[in-house]
């Protein structure tokens, strides 16, 4: 939590789609809540869970995934695999008693910048009423 | 220790104005390792650049971070800048505090925390940078177009003139795409074939184009400069290279469909070529119709007698080019790079029901009327309208139909409809001077080079009423059709009887657009047109490099707009194939050979088969990578548990660190 | 589109009955064709007790609250029978239909709830009578097939719009009576006009008005080749039944067309005589058409 | 539309912002297409057509609009709702006007067709149920058409379609709902 109390959100976006997604909303001028920092990683295949496991364990709020429609995967089948891994991070973060809502993972295209506004602002809207992360 | 530079943009206002440029800069002199920093009016310009070269001889800057704009816009543009300045291109990171930071928040000290948390991330990632070498590989220099309308025949024959090897694929029996359907073209009114025939002409005889018709593209591997594709060419049942277009066959062929091209308005045999000009003009046979097809699958179960075995065709052939052996076949060949020019298909107005969904056979849609204006076309040019073969006098139009219509989910303005109504109605006066048209219209687009005056023309000159207004409904009243609208200019209802109506129906990406997309890993609409990289700077290329698009594939655009297209994607075609081999992104992934263990679950997971197995002196299998195969999507690192292998510019500690500057901030 | 439900009415096939103003009115024809075309079908019709009028356009004109509390007020009752509830008159079926609705809404239920004075639970299945007798497991013993009867079906506004409230197959060009109507050996015409307004309730004030637009619709009926109109609505029997005089003095229309409640086409069909079923109380007298088709 | 004087546009515009907030309807969404307008079955009898009725909120007209006869002669169709191509549910929005015109009391370019909505209420609240031959008699003598003769009442009669007592089921409950509609509707939400 920063210090007016909003929730960080830490947002990895694949290159190709998502990101490009969130440039079309800045070009389009769609706002969404200043919470959310966005990391650019080449697709969501390369985000490890353990990775996130990490932000949540440091202080994070919540963490969104973002990456390419099924079936759109610059790399052709990167977000099948992440798909994959992350139903089992959700088990994880169940398990060490880290809310599953705190993590989501979105397929957002590059002209998707609407939606991209939308899926932040829901998501920040949501944390923003589950609180603050009781972290140890 | 490095000494890194952080350069942070105003952008005019875009950015100053609502994040606190200064603030930033300040923030970032306060970070670790940071050296220097300082902020500019516009860090893209001459001045900018100029500005961070100087900092870095001056400072002895050896990393560099540019906080401006999305690194999808300039990341280009600073690694050069840079690398004048005797850097490593790759010691670069880029903050995003425009797309991402001020055009999307309006709270100036949020947005400013925010610009100085993606600074800082920044200079945590730019910290672990290495200097990376790109290589060079080969390049095969071939080029695959695939759809022969105006667009891929334009781009085909300019790539081929530049001496180059083009393979033309064209899933329909013949090129020319929709423009062969057409009668004359706005805004000069030159005959559609007379344009056209002599192109597609062109396409079949030059020595450097291979058309493959009734072919489509199956799937597709590889990278720029090395693209390996699967063509599937579907059984055409003639042989064509005896075939000498003779036409027996098609005149004497017994069995009559509707024909696809006529668009239900006419008939065409089992064995057939779409239209007289077709290229190639030689037949296929339509397998699903022919009657030996039917004999031959003909069983005792079913009802009715076995149907006659006919094989006409093949009697009358003189060539003996019928091949009934003929199988489809896949062929694989290789291209340096991909143009898609797969054009549009028109919007099926079934879908209004208030317009007869179909029901009323002299409501027809636009291209139905360019088929019946066709001198080539179902009625030799004689516009009669379909329910009894009568000459139409009072035409209604109603334009925007499929287009600018939430309600069946088609928002977008189709943009050629506009014109090619004012065609019709100029040309149905001609046709017939007795002819009143009506032209309902929401707004009239016409801006272009000789548009407006062309449209006024069928005001001005042809008599043609224009009515500001969206019809509301179509009915069948005896024999006219009532139409009933409104002219909002006068905001009276208004009612006419018309012996013909005519739906402008909008443009819609063609069949299939998503899957083919989908195959050649690159972006499309919610409406299935793709995505070019930008829609201004870069109009025919797609963040997949080798791939570029053009023509009505990419959006409603009228023939010179296609034309033009075709000829830009040719050019960077050309440019691609000119260079005698190609730099690779660095960005590839590396196996550090000491931790790798050999379980190969990179590999399993690898989508481009970039993990190749290599023997250690010491005798041990390991991983490592092909650097001209990997594209750097990092799948193998997320994989990799003991962490042998790592993403250059993406590195497993990168990520961390970014995430820890953040977090601990 | 929303598919209507059926699912509640398996088993046995018995209903709430609400037959609205019109039908204890003017629209006798409509519910006593109504009663015993069910009869015949064994669809038991239980009518509500303590119905309400549903407050038709003058409600839902004037007060918005009040155009859900009154049907609402059915709905309640119908809810405490526990049966689908069978409507037969339009513009009932559409209050009915709009309230359930709009209701979805927690804060309209809730203001909904505190005008009746009572708390609205699960609303049951409310089914136009020509959807509810337009099923086709319904087995039909047809005595007398239409043979040669030409109908033009109309559904008017109500019926048709809007498609998700209503639950109709589709709303520019409904079949759903056509269906029906064929079963029974009858000829149904295509014509545009199918869901065009006839005016609604506009005639007290501006009787031009429903004289011009029922006009429109008879004319072009008749120009279609249809011997009769068959309808599903009092109002718009009333609009085009009653002033076809109007019509001929004011547009000079040739011919009168007979406009007959669908549920008495079916009781033909069924067996009923004329007049059991009433055809010899409509202003445009059907009975010279029928004889002419030896239909009665 | 019947606007007698150059419009002077306001820089706030409250009567969209109202309609848009009671209706939940975009109105800024219409772009005059008059398909609304085109299919209205009584368009032609109005003053202002519904796509002028959108202008009119557009530009914040209050006056015309609720004034008009326009939101009157609406016989709630819905055709243009089912056909509008920006998806604005404008019989939704004639209806809300309708309201407010009532509310406000601007009623007088259809008197008549207020006068016949209040006095089928005044029926149903009397009776319970919607009485014919009452809701004819208090028509023509409120709305002074007093030779009306739309109820053909001699042929209704003859062919027993007119009942001359009212049912008075459930008269009761309907004053007992009126109440709490009108406590209710008095209180701010
Ligand atoms: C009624 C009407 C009138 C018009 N009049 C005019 C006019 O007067 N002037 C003007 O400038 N413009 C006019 N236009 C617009 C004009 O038709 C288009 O601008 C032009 O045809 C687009 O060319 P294209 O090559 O991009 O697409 P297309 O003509 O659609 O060609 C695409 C080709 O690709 C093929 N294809 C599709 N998918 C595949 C695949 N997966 N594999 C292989 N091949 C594939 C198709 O079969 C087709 O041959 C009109 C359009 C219409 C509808
Ligand atoms: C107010 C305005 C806003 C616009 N906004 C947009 C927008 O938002 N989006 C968009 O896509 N487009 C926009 N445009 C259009 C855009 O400006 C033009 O499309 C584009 O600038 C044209 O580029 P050009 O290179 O063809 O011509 P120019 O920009 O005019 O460049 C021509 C150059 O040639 C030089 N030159 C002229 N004659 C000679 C000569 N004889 N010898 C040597 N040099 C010569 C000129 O000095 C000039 O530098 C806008 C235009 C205007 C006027
Ligand atoms: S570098 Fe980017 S942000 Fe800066 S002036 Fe150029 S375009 Fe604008
Ligand atoms: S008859 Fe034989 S040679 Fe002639 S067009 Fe047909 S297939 Fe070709
Ligand atoms: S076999 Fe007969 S039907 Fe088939 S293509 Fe030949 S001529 Fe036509
Ligand atoms: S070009 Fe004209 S007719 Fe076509 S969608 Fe655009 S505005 Fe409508
Ligand atoms: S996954 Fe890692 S350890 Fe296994 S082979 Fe690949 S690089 Fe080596
Ligand atoms: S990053 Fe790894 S998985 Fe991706 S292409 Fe390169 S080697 Fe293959
Ligand atoms: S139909 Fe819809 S968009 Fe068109 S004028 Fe009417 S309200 Fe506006
Ligand atoms: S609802 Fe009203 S405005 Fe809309 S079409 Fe019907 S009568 Fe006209």
């Amino acid at each position: 939590m920063s210090e007016d109390n909003s929730p960080l959100v830490i947002g990895f976006l694949c290159n190709w789609c998502s990101y490009a997604g969130a440039d079309m909303a800045g070009t389009s001028r769609q706002a969404y809540p200043p919470n959310i920092r966005i990391m650019r990683v080449p697709c969501s295949g390369r985000v490890d869970p353990l990775l996130i496991v990490k932000c949540f364990e440091e202080g994070a709020d919540a963490v969104l995934v973002a990456g390419c429609h099924p079936g759109d995967c610059h790399y052709t089948e990167g977000n099948y695999h992440g798909r994959r891994r992350f139903a089992l991070l959700r088990d994880l973060l169940d398990f060490m008693g880290i809310e599953k809502e705190r993590f989501r993972i979105e397929w957002i295209s590059a002209s998707e910048g609407k939606r991209f506004a939308k899926v932040v602002s829901e998501f920040t809207d949501e944390m923003t009423k589950l609180g603050p992360r009781k972290v140890g | 220790m490095s000494r890194i530079g952080v350069f942070v943009c105003h952008c005019g206002t875009n950015i100053g104005g609502i994040v606190n440029v200064p603030e930033v800069v300040e923030a970032a002199k306060a970070m670790p390792l940071v050296a220097y920093a300082d902020e500019n009016k516009y860090t893209c310009s001459e001045v900018g650049q100029g500005s961070i070269r100087d900092a870095i001889r001056e400072q002895k800057l050896d990393r560099v971070v540019v906080a401006a704009c999305s690194p999808r816009m300039h990341e280009n543009t600073f690694r050069k800048t840079v690398a004048t300045a005797g850097l490593n291109p790759y010691l670069l990171e880029i903050a995003n505090l425009r797309e991402h930071c001020s055009w999307v928040h309006s709270d100036s000290k949020k947005a400013t925390a925010k610009a100085i948390d993606h600074v800082r991330m920044a200079v945590a990632k730019v910290a672990r940078h290495e200097s990376l070498f790109p290589k060079q590989v080969g390049l095969t220099k071939r080029a695959l177009v695939i759809g022969g309308g105006i667009t891929g025949i334009q781009a085909a024959l300019d790539i081929a003139s530049a001496g180059h090897e083009v393979v033309l694929v064209e899933k329909e029996p013949s090129v020319g795409g929709r423009m062969s359907q057409l009668d004359k073209t706005f805004p000069t009114l030159d005959c559609s074939a007379c344009i056209l025939t002599p192109k597609m002409v062109d396409v079949a005889q030059h020595p450097n184009i291979t058309l493959l018709s009734y072919s489509e593209v199956k799937e597709v591997r590889g990278f720029v400069g090395n693209f390996e594709v699967d063509i599937l060419k579907k059984a055409k049942m003639v042989d064509h290279k005896t075939c000498t277009g003779c036409g027996t066959c098609w005149q004497k062929c017994p069995e009559k469909v509707t024909s696809e091209f006529d668009l239900g308005l006419g008939q065409r045999t089992a064995i057939y070529i779409p239209f007289a000009q077709a290229v190639p003009n030689k037949p296929v046979i339509d397998m699903e119709n022919c009657r030996y097809q039917k004999y031959l699958k003909w069983t005792q179960t079913e009802e009715g007698k076995k149907p006659p075995e006919c094989r006409i065709c093949e009697k009358l052939c003189p060539t003996k080019s019928i091949a009934w052996e003929q199988q489809e076949e896949i062929v694989t060949e290789k291209f340096g790079a991909l143009v898609v020019a797969t054009g549009f298909k028109t919007f099926d107005h079934s879908v209004y029901g208030e317009y007869g969904a179909g029901r009323y056979p002299d409501v027809i849609s636009s291209l139905q009327l360019e088929r019946l204006m066709s001198a080539a076309g179902p009625t030799e040019g004689e516009v009669l309208r379909p329910s009894d073969n009568t000459h139409p006098k009072n035409i209604v139009f109603i334009q925007c139909v499929g287009s600018r219509d939430d309600k069946v989910g088609r928002p977008y303005c189709s943009k050629v409809c506009c014109m090619y109504t004012a065609k019709h109605a100029i040309m149905l006066k001609e046709h017939d001077p007795e002819v009143q048209c009506y032209v309902f219209y929401i707004d009239i687009r016409a801006g272009g080079k000789d548009f407006e005056e062309f449209a006024r023309r069928a005001q001005d000159e042809s008599g043609a009423v224009y009515l500001r207004g969206r019809v509301s409904q179509i009915y069948q009243d005896g024999k006219t059709l009532k139409v009933l609208g409104e002219d909002s200019l006068i905001g009276r209802p208004v009612e006419i009887d018309a012996d013909l109506v005519v739906l402008a129906t909008g443009m819609e990406a063609s069949e299939d657009a998503d899957r083919l997309a989908q195959t050649l890993h690159i972006s499309y609409n919610i409406y299935n047109f793709l995505i070019e990289a930008h829609p201004k700077l870069r109009p025919v290329e797609t963040q997949t490099d080798g791939v570029f698009v053009a023509g009505a594939a990419v959006g409603p655009r009228d023939i010179p707009d296609c034309v033009a297209h075709g000829s830009a994607a040719a050019a960077k075609v050309i440019g691609l194939l000119s260079q005698d081999s190609l730099t690779t992104d660095p960005l590839t992934a590396i196996v550090a050979p000491m931790k790798c263990v050999g379980c190969f679950a990179c590999k399993a997971v690898c989508p481009f088969n970039a993990i190749e197995e290599q023997t250690t002196r010491d005798g041990r299998i390991i991983a490592s990578v092909n650097e001209s195969l990997c594209k750097g999507c990092g799948l193998c690192v997320v994989a990799c548990r003991p962490g042998a292998i790592n993403l250059r510019g993406f590195t497993n500690q990168q990520l961390l660190s970014e995430v820890m500057t953040l977090v601990r901030r | 589109m929303v598919e209507s439900d059926h699912s509640s009415k398996v088993g046995a096939r018995t209903y709430s009955y609400y037959p609205g103003c019109s039908l204890h009115g003017t629209a006798a024809e409509y519910d006593i064709s109504t009663q015993l075309v069910c009869q015949k079908l064994g669809i038991e019709l239980r009518e509500l007790e303590e119905w309400v009028c549903c407050g038709a356009s003058a409600a839902h004109s004037t007060d918005h609250l009040l155009s859900l509390a009154l049907p609402a007020h059915t709905l309640k009752q119908a809810e405490e029978k526990g049966l689908p509830l069978a409507v037969p008159c339009a513009m009932c079926f559409s209050r009915l239909r709009t309230t359930i609705h709009e209701i979805k809404n927690k804060d309209t239920l809730n203001l909904v709830n505190s005008a009746i004075g009572k708390e609205l639970g699960e609303p049951v299945a409310v089914e136009s009578m020509l959807q509810m007798l337009a099923d086709e497991s319904i087995s039909l013993p047809v005595t007398k097939p239409l043979n040669g009867l030409k109908v033009a079906c109309y559904y008017g506004c109500l019926l048709a719009r809007p498609p998700e409230v209503v639950g109709i197959d589709d709303a520019e060009n409904p079949q759903t009576m056509e269906r029906l109507l064929v079963r029974l050996g009858a000829e149904a015409i295509d014509w545009g006009l199918k869901t065009t307004c006839c005016g609604a309730g506009v005639a007290f004030p501006r009787l031009d008005i429903v004289l011009k637009l029922s006009h429109r619709l008879l004319s072009l009926a008749q120009k279609s080749g249809a011997d009769c109109v068959a309808v599903a609505c009092p109002m718009c029997h009333a609009n085009l039944d009653m002033y076809q005089k109007d019509m001929i003095a004011k547009f000079g229309q040739k011919t009168k067309l007979p406009v007959i409640y669908f549920t008495q086409l079916m009781g033909l069909a069924l067996g009923f005589s004329p007049k059991e079923l009433l055809l010899d109380k409509h202003l445009t007298d059907p009975l010279p058409m029928l004889r002419e088709k030896e239909l009665a | 539309m019947p606007v007698q004087n150059t419009i002077a546009l306001k820089p706030v515009n409250d009567f969209l912002l109202f309609v848009q907030r009671h209706t939940g309807e975009s109105i800024t969404s219409c772009y005059q297409c008059g398909k609304c307008s085109a299919g209205c079955p009584t368009a032609y009898a109005m003053d202002i057509t519904p796509r002028q009725i959108m202008r009119g909120i557009q530009l914040g007209l209050k006056d015309e609009v609720l004034d008009s006869s326009a939101i009157w002669l609406c016989v709630s169709c819905q055709i243009c709702t089912l056909r509008c191509p920006r998806e604005i549910d404008i019989a939704k929005v004639i209806e809300s006007l309708r309201q407010l015109s009532h509310a406000e009391g601007r009623t007088h370019a259809q008197r008549d067709m207020a006068v016949l909505y209040d006095t089928f209420l005044q029926q149903v609240h009397l009776f319970g149920r919607l009485h014919e031959v009452g809701l004819g008699m208090m028509y023509n003598m409120r709305s002074m058409h007093v030779f009306n003769n739309v109820m053909r009442l001699p042929s209704l009669f003859s062919r027993g379609k007119l009942k001359l007592r009212p049912e008075i089921e459930g008269a009761s409950e309907v004053k007992q709902i009126a109440a709490r509609v009108k406590e209710l509707e008095r209180k701010p939400s």
